[in-house]
């Protein structure tokens, strides 16, 4: 990891005000909700062109696309489209050779991976990453880090009376309740999807970035993620964004779907204007038995 | 030789104190495709890694082609013929495309056959094909899971244990995978046990199905059977 | 350190802590107080090894840095010698905040290495920088005082040395329970999901880095409150090693462990004394010993098994996480 | 110093160096060949190395046995006892789910025991030496003297770098190496059986460090605390990329050659801790060492 | 018994404790183990010769594992625990000089054991006895004596080591030189775990002096021989005692004899090892340790430095008489003086230095007989605070 000095300023001022506002209605079931509902014309993550190098290969070719606030918007694409490279980008993992990626208004094209949370940018990983050797309540905490400790002050105490009840309510959410002391490991691939997804709500996330996490679930499973997405982006207006495989699920909950295959755009649009697309058939759907 | 390939009997299974299987019984017959099915966390993946000697049993027995193989290594297991796709992957991630499938054919000797499979396998998955040569482990998550079978495929086994094989794949190579599952079952003979989590697939390639819930077989029967049963769907599938 | 076990085994400690004066010659009370000293030095260790995964193999060197520091104070400005211990650990701790934005960039071994090469470095520095330290003839300190009230001998160092280093395991403590503690394991477990939740996995692993030199350099001062010569023969690798050992046999990750592995090692190469010749033998079997049958320590809280899906040291992928030069 | 002076200098400096260099690198590689396939590494290298020169020293000074049956014992001795250590030792740390810190704690402790029982025989007492493999006369290199035995061990280093890089990368055995250090679960899925390939690595470092002892100890000579040559290795094989057979020779000869050029231009005193400036000044400059293969981004 | 006795520590009317220590493990062993042997089996034969004043030597013995730590912490259990009346030990100079404070404190009598111990004896204290063997700063001082006497050198080149022998015995060799008339000195040190000598050597010969003082240890000191026959470096080699325990071992390790057509060594012992007026030391340890002098490698090359400390630490408890008090006894040590017939030179004490052997001989050594050159050759270097 190369070095770098901590970027202060707008990032993390920004975080303040974000976190006194702070999402209330994961920490309680009751209280209203996120309020941040207001959809604005004006998208709320807008990738425009960027382009992704590994060597000779381009695994990202000009991407561009618009998610607006409180959706849920799926990026779909055969393997090796590009997808999860788009993520990384997003996330600030990798730094795209061109291109411009502004996050509600913020330029976070050039921002260090660590400042997305405070951003309210929370994301999940395809091949699982969890901290294995942690219970599964010290893995949720943890995705309070961005708002429970922002200053070496917050940092020496522990995490708060809020942070607890957020992480306890988000864990059971998930259906992880009566596995608070098992260590992330010991739990079947499953349930660790579920914990990575708990974790990643801990942040207080306004954009949501999972990548496959209907992987490895089974049909029930899927049906109440398929419950808590909505949920999510009805209830709290978190925005998410969804790489996904799982057509069952992509196509009943996305109000949006862009395609791309090669690092391109291939079609956007609503699930049924891509279900019908010829060219996302062939090049993605095929027209096999897959689920949903 | 024994009607039944793969016999587990009566095996239990535990991590330090955390029981996952008991008293599990699975029969493959030679020559068919067994599916194993459960929620999340029933013991499907247990199951396998008992049979490849990962995990080791501490009560029951596992028997290949009538031979007790429970008390094999690891390493024994795949000369026997069993080799196992399993759910993390596991692929070499700093060798190549090209010598994580040399490694799948790490017992064999026969060098042309051998060159003739990698063939095969990239034609199968032409994507490896074009990523050849690129370290396994910048690979996308569908193309480690295509490396991973292909790896399988390169030891020309008799008997292939497959945990979720669809995994993280387009749609459109679900079905490819499916199709190549089947031929590797008609054309090649290899046995197979299936753990799948798209259920309506599963039963539809296999012949027979067993359904774990927490750790045991909560019910087993036709593929078919199962497959129009909306009940058993309802109560175990969930679909 | 919740379990309630450990509350009595704090009791049980500060109680024979506390009598211990009355019954004893200085001779134990010497050993003593060098535990306590290897026992601060075992917690700066827990916290850059156990809890943060990085193996920086530099101890002795900031160690070395303290007691020359707080040396000096002593013998030129008889300054109190709270105040010249500070200043020691407050040097050692801007000089591991340096080392570790230097080793960002390494990982693993080669992390140790370059650190072990630091302290080698730092060793030969100590050997050759005679109008500091007095080279190779070794280093006189005289008896640390405050207000002049001098510690002539080890019984009136003992309450302090007890003091500070129950202070420094309550700051241990502490930060291993904060959001700190925290954020240094997320980033041994991962940091790449570290930095997903929001942290800044450079500047924590900067501050682990910081916080053990710091640790390193008191242990450093405390040794000069009861002890009049140092050599820096005995400022090189082999402690390092030692410290590095008494905190894996203990249980690595652990506090518990990091403390009773140190105190344990102290009395077992005490009593080896008595095996003469034979002790390097013995010493090393132990070693093996316990690597074979109790690898994660004696004295660690129990860990639930790991996943068996995951593989035994298999080597840690190395993570570039900012791929601009990938995508370059 | 007259510019002759420095041309001398500069020659003998830098064969020298290459030879004191394939000394550590020897070494070095047993080092790399450990690590790469069970990333431990080990800290009784240059005990195995010492333990290898006392065998031979027994066998010919209280034994009395001919030295061209000495040599062959010695080395299966060493292959075995290495061998051995990791079957007896390192599995069952392994089993009880020790990890690499742990594992090296066990080498740290074999190193121990070696040292003790070599100790324990009496023959700790002074420095010793073998019968050199080549004569020690001198002959003359431009205006630079080296023995016939330097460039004995010179090309033996050369050799051994050679077919270890051989066999990683072709044979099977080696693939099987190099797998199992890569993924050791995933190597036991294709059917290598991991203990046996461990054992393997082990008994050929404990034969390189056999074939290192008979042929270095007329050069370096012998004390039970000898190991400290392997420091030496250890710098080598980081200079050059811990996991790199060629890294670790190149990084023997760097630092060989930079023990001298310091010793020789800048200070006598300063020829110990040439070996860690060249340590921290390669692994800042590039972390992975000098082919250690650039920094694999760990796919997201 | 007389009152006087009880109060004194360790002492009983049937005994007197003796507490000792040595590096009796690890790196060290060989400069602490057999020398150790060497006293013990001298105040055995004290004591079966009735001991001193009809009390009977009791030793107690601890491992000081040649660390100032592990020293001081042998010295304080010795003194404090087991209540010794005196200490005979330490082999280690550096780690020695760690006890200074402490024994000074506790005004007990330190008598080392072969520990050079320069550091701890100057400035003189009151109650540290040592440099049985010699004192670094008689070392080095001798050597270019020698050089320049009895080799007439006007341009001497000198390896040491970079611990604190060598920089002992340099700083005398420094005194000697300018006393000498400002003879250049041309110095190379280097540490003892060095492998490849060609830097140092190559300075050396550039420096073209008509001789090389060696004050290394064996290992270095053979490779350095062995190199300088390589480079053809045709000038005297004088080798001082640190690296001769053991000669024969030295000539295979450089592994040629024409290596040493014009090689000196200095010498501290009576005669070199094995040669009959040494013997009597040797038959002694045979009878004394019959099983370990079977074994390969023993008695060790140290082994006869241990007796003279001994030989001490009994003389001065005779001349303290029936009621012995640690005063009395460091006050007939502060004068002491006899033929120890295992050293050189007598051991000598005066109230202003400690050191008990300051004279050197020098022999020609042609790998494998030696001859001495005549006359004995002193250091001037005096301590001046
Ligand atoms: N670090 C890297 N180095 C080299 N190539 C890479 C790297 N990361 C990704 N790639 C390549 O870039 C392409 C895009 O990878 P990406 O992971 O984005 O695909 P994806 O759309 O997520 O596929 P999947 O749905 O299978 O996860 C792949 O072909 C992959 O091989
Ligand atoms: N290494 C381990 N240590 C402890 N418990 C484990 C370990 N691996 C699995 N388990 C537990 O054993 C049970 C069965 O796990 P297993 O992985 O076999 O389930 P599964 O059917 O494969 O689930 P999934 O479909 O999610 O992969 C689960 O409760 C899981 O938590
Ligand atoms: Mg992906
Ligand atoms: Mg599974």
């Amino acid at each position: 990891m190369n070095d770098h000095v901590l970027k202060t300023g707008p990032g993390v001022a920004a975080t303040a005000v974000n976190a006194s506002a702070a999402p209330s209605v994961l920490a309680n079931e009751t209280t209203a909700s996120l309020g941040t509902q207001t959809v604005d014309a004006k998208s709320f993550l807008d990738v425009s062109g960027i382009v992704v190098r590994f060597g000779g290969l381009l695994a990202v070719n000009g991407l561009s696309m618009q998610v607006e606030r409180g959706r849920i918007h799926a990026l779909i694409g055969p393997n090796g489209a590009g997808k999860s490279t788009t993520f990384n980008c997003i996330s600030c993992y990798y730094q795209p050779a061109q291109g411009r990626i502004v996050l509600d208004g913020e330029d976070i094209t050039h921002h260090r991976p660590h400042q997305m949370a405070a951003l309210g940018v929370a994301r999940t990983f395809q091949n699982l990453e969890l901290f294995g050797e942690l219970t599964v309540r010290e893995n949720a905490l943890l995705g309070t880090h961005s708002h429970a400790a922002r200053t070496a002050g917050m940092m020496l105490r522990r995490p708060g009376a809020e942070a607890r009840d957020l992480v306890d309510h988000l864990l059971e959410r998930v259906g992880l309740a009566d596995h608070h002391d098992t260590l992330a490991s010991n739990l079947d691939f499953g349930r660790q999807k579920m914990l990575e997804l708990a974790r990643a709500l801990a942040i207080k996330p306004k954009l949501l970035l999972l990548d496959e996490p209907a992987a490895g679930l089974r049909n029930r499973e899927i049906e109440t993620l398929d419950r808590l997405l909505r949920e999510l982006c009805e209830r709290d207006g978190i925005t998410v964004l969804l790489v996904e495989h799982v057509m069952q699920l992509v196509m009943a909950i996305s109000d949006r779907i862009t395609v791309m295959s090669f690092g391109e755009k291939i079609a956007e649009g609503t699930p049924e204007e891509v279900r019908g697309n010829p060219r996302v058939i062939d090049a993605y759907l095929g027209k096999g038995t897959h689920r949903g | 030789m024994a009607e039944n390939l793969l016999d587990v009997r009566g095996v239990s299974a535990a991590y330090g104190n955390i029981q996952a299987l008991h008293d599990v019984s699975v029969k493959v017959p030679d020559g068919a495709i067994v599916a194993l099915l459960g929620a999340n966390g029933a013991g499907k993946t247990t199951t396998l890694n008992v049979v490849s000697h990962i995990v080791s049993p501490n009560a029951g027995e596992v028997y290949f082609d009538g031979k007790p193989i429970h008390r094999d290594g690891a390493d024994a297991i795949v000369r026997l013929g069993i080799v196992q796709v399993p759910e993390g992957r596991e692929i070499f991630r700093d060798m190549t495309v090209r010598e994580n499938l040399d490694m799948g054919a790490f017992l064999r000797r026969d060098r042309a056959q051998v060159r003739a499979d990698l063939d095969m396998v990239c034609d199968t998955f032409p994507r490896l094909r074009e990523r050849i040569n690129q370290k396994a482990a910048t690979l996308s998550g569908g193309e480690q899971q295509m490396l991973a079978t292909g790896r399988a495929m390169m030891a020309r086994p008799r008997m292939i244990l497959l945990d979720e094989p669809s995994m993280g794949l387009a749609p459109l190579v679900v079905d490819q995978i499916f199709d190549i599952v089947l031929k590797l079952n008609r054309e090649q003979g290899i046995t197979i046990l299936l753990v799948e989590q798209n259920v309506k697939l599963a039963l539809a390639v296999s012949s027979y199905a067993y359904i774990l819930e927490n750790g045991e077989v909560a019910l087993e029967g036709k593929s078919a059977a199962l497959a129009n049963d909306e009940g058993i769907q309802r109560a175990y599938l969930g679909t | 350190m919740k379990s309630r076990f450990d509350l009595m085994l704090l009791v049980v400690a500060a109680v024979v802590l506390a009598v211990l004066p009355m019954f004893v010659t200085g001779y134990v009370l010497y050993v003593v107080n060098l535990l306590m000293v290897f026992v601060v030095l075992a917690l700066g260790m827990h916290l850059v090894i156990g809890e943060t995964g990085q193996f920086a193999l530099s101890h002795a060197a900031f160690y070395g840095i303290g007691i020359y520091t707080a040396g000096l104070l002593n013998n030129h400005f008889q300054l109190p010698f709270i105040l010249s211990i500070l200043a020691g650990s407050l040097l050692t701790a801007c000089l591991g905040y340096m080392l570790g934005a230097l080793a960002l960039r390494m990982r693993d071994i080669y992390l140790a290495l370059s650190t072990f090469a630091f302290g080698e470095a730092m060793q030969w520095v100590f050997m050759n920088w005679n109008s500091v330290t007095n080279g190779s003839n070794g280093f006189r300190i005289a008896p640390a005082q405050i207000f002049g009230y001098a510690l002539t001998n080890d019984l009136r160092a003992y309450p302090f040395v007890i003091v500070i280093t129950a202070l420094m395991l309550w700051a241990t403590v502490w930060i291993s329970r904060s959001q700190l503690g925290s954020a240094f394991r997320a980033v041994r477990e991962s940091d790449i999901a570290a930095l997903a939740m929001g942290v800044d996995v450079n500047r924590v692993k900067r501050m682990a880095f910081t916080l053990s030199a710091a640790y390193a350099g008191l242990a450093g001062g405390l040794y000069t409150t009861f002890s009049s010569f140092v050599h820096p023969e005995s400022l090189g690798f082999q402690t390092t090693i030692l410290v590095l050992t008494m905190v894996v046999v203990g249980g690595i990750g652990s506090v518990r462990g990091a403390i009773l592995g140190a105190i344990g090692f102290g009395l077992i190469s005490e009593l080896l004394r008595q095996a003469l010749s034979f002790q390097e033998i013995i010493y090393g079997a132990i070693l093996m010993g316990f690597m074979m049958f109790a690898p994660r320590g004696l004295f660690a809280e129990r860990r639930k098994r790991v996943r068996i899906t995951s593989t035994t040291h298999a080597p840690a992928p190395v993570v570039a996480t900012r791929a601009s030069g990938e995508s370059a | 110093m007259s510019g002759a002076d420095i041309w001398l200098f500069l020659q003998q400096g830098i064969l020298s160096g290459l030879v004191t260099g394939s000394v550590y690198a020897l070494l070095a590689v047993a080092v790399v060949i450990i690590f790469k396939t069970t990333d431990v590494p080990n800290f009784a290298q240059g005990e195995l190395f010492m333990v290898g020169a006392y065998v031979a020293l027994f066998l010919v000074l209280v034994m009395g046995w001919a030295y061209w049956l000495v040599i062959p014992v010695t080395i299966a001795v060493v292959m075995v006892a290495a061998a051995l250590f990791q079957r007896v030792v390192m599995e069952r740390v392994i089993a009880s789910r020790g990890v690499g810190v742990q594992l090296v704690i066990a080498t740290l402790g074999l190193a121990y025991v070696l040292k003790g029982l070599v100790r324990t025989t009496g023959l700790g007492d002074t420095p010793r030496s073998l019968p050199p493999l080549a004569s020690t006369s001198a002959i003359m290199i431009g205006d630079a003297v080296l023995t016939r035995l330097d460039l004995l061990i010179f090309a033996v280093a050369i050799i051994v770098m050679a077919l270890l890089f051989a066999m990683f990368a072709w044979t099977r055995t080696g693939r099987a190496m190099r797998a199992v250090g890569m993924n050791a679960r995933g190597a036991q899925r294709v059917g290598v059986n991991l203990s046996r390939v461990r054992m393997m690595v082990w008994g050929l470092s404990g034969l390189i460090s056999a074939i290192a002892a008979v042929l270095i100890t007329p050069k370096i000579l012998i004390t039970p605390d000898i190991a400290h040559v392997a420091i030496l290795a250890f710098a080598a094989a980081i200079v050059g990329g811990m996991s790199s057979v060629p890294g670790a020779v190149l990084g023997g000869f760097i630092i060989g050659i930079a023990e001298n050029l310091v010793g020789l231009f800048i200070s006598t005193n300063a020829i110990v801790v040439a070996p860690f400036l060249a340590i921290m000044i390669v692994l800042i400059v590039r972390p992975q060492g000098i082919l250690g293969g650039r920094l694999q981004v760990k796919k997201v | 018994a007389p009152a006087l006795a009880q109060q004194e520590p360790g002492i009983s009317e049937k005994t007197i404790r003796i507490g000792m220590f040595a590096p009796l493990s690890g790196s060290s062993m060989a400069y602490g183990f057999d020398p150790m042997n060497g006293a013990k089996m001298w105040y055995a034969k004290i004591n079966k010769e009735g001991g001193i004043h009809g009390r009977q030597i009791e030793l107690v013995i601890e491992d000081d594992r040649c660390n100032a730590n592990d020293l001081v912490a042998a010295a304080k259990k010795l003194t404090e625990q087991d209540k010794v009346f005196l200490l005979n030990g330490g082999s280690c100079s550096a780690a020695t000089v760690a006890a200074r404070e402490y024994v000074e404190r506790e005004k007990i009598p330190l008598v080392m054991l072969n520990a050079s111990g320069d550091g701890a004896l100057y400035p003189v204290s009151k109650y540290i006895y040592g440099a049985f063997s010699i004192s670094q700063y008689a070392v080095g001082g001798s050597m270019v004596q020698f050089g320049a006497e009895a080799l007439k050198a006007k341009k001497i080149g000198y390896i040491n080591h970079d611990d604190a022998y060598g920089a002992w015995n340099l700083a005398a060799a420094k005194v000697q030189a300018k006393h000498l008339g400002d003879l250049p000195l041309n110095v190379q040190s280097v540490n003892s775990n060095i492998n490849d000598v060609t830097a140092p050597m190559l300075r050396i010969r550039a420096s073209n002096p008509d001789v090389l003082l060696l004050t290394t240890y064996a290992r270095p000191a053979a490779l350095i021989i062995k190199k300088a026959h390589e480079l053809g470096f045709d000038k005297p080699i004088v080798l001082a005692v640190t690296g001769t325990a053991d000669l024969r071992q030295l000539v295979e390790n450089v592994g040629n004899k024409e290596a040493f057509k014009n090689v000196y060594i200095q010498d501290v012992l009576a005669d070199v090892p094995g040669s009959p007026k040494l013997q009597w030391v040797y038959d002694m340890y045979k009878e004394a340790y019959p099983d370990l002098a079977a074994r390969p490698g023993y008695p060790q090359p140290y082994m006869p430095y241990g007796l003279p400390s001994a030989m001490t630490v009994v003389n001065a408890l005779k001349a303290a008489g029936p009621q012995p008090t640690r005063e009395k006894v460091l006050e007939a040590m502060s004068t002491m003086k006899f033929d120890s017939g295992v050293m050189a030179g007598p051991i000598e004490f005066t109230p202003t230095d400690h050191a008990a052997q300051k004279a050197a001989i020098y022999l020609k050594f042609d790998g494998d007989k030696s001859t001495l050159v005549p006359g004995t050759f002193k250091s001037v270097w005096k301590y001046e605070p």
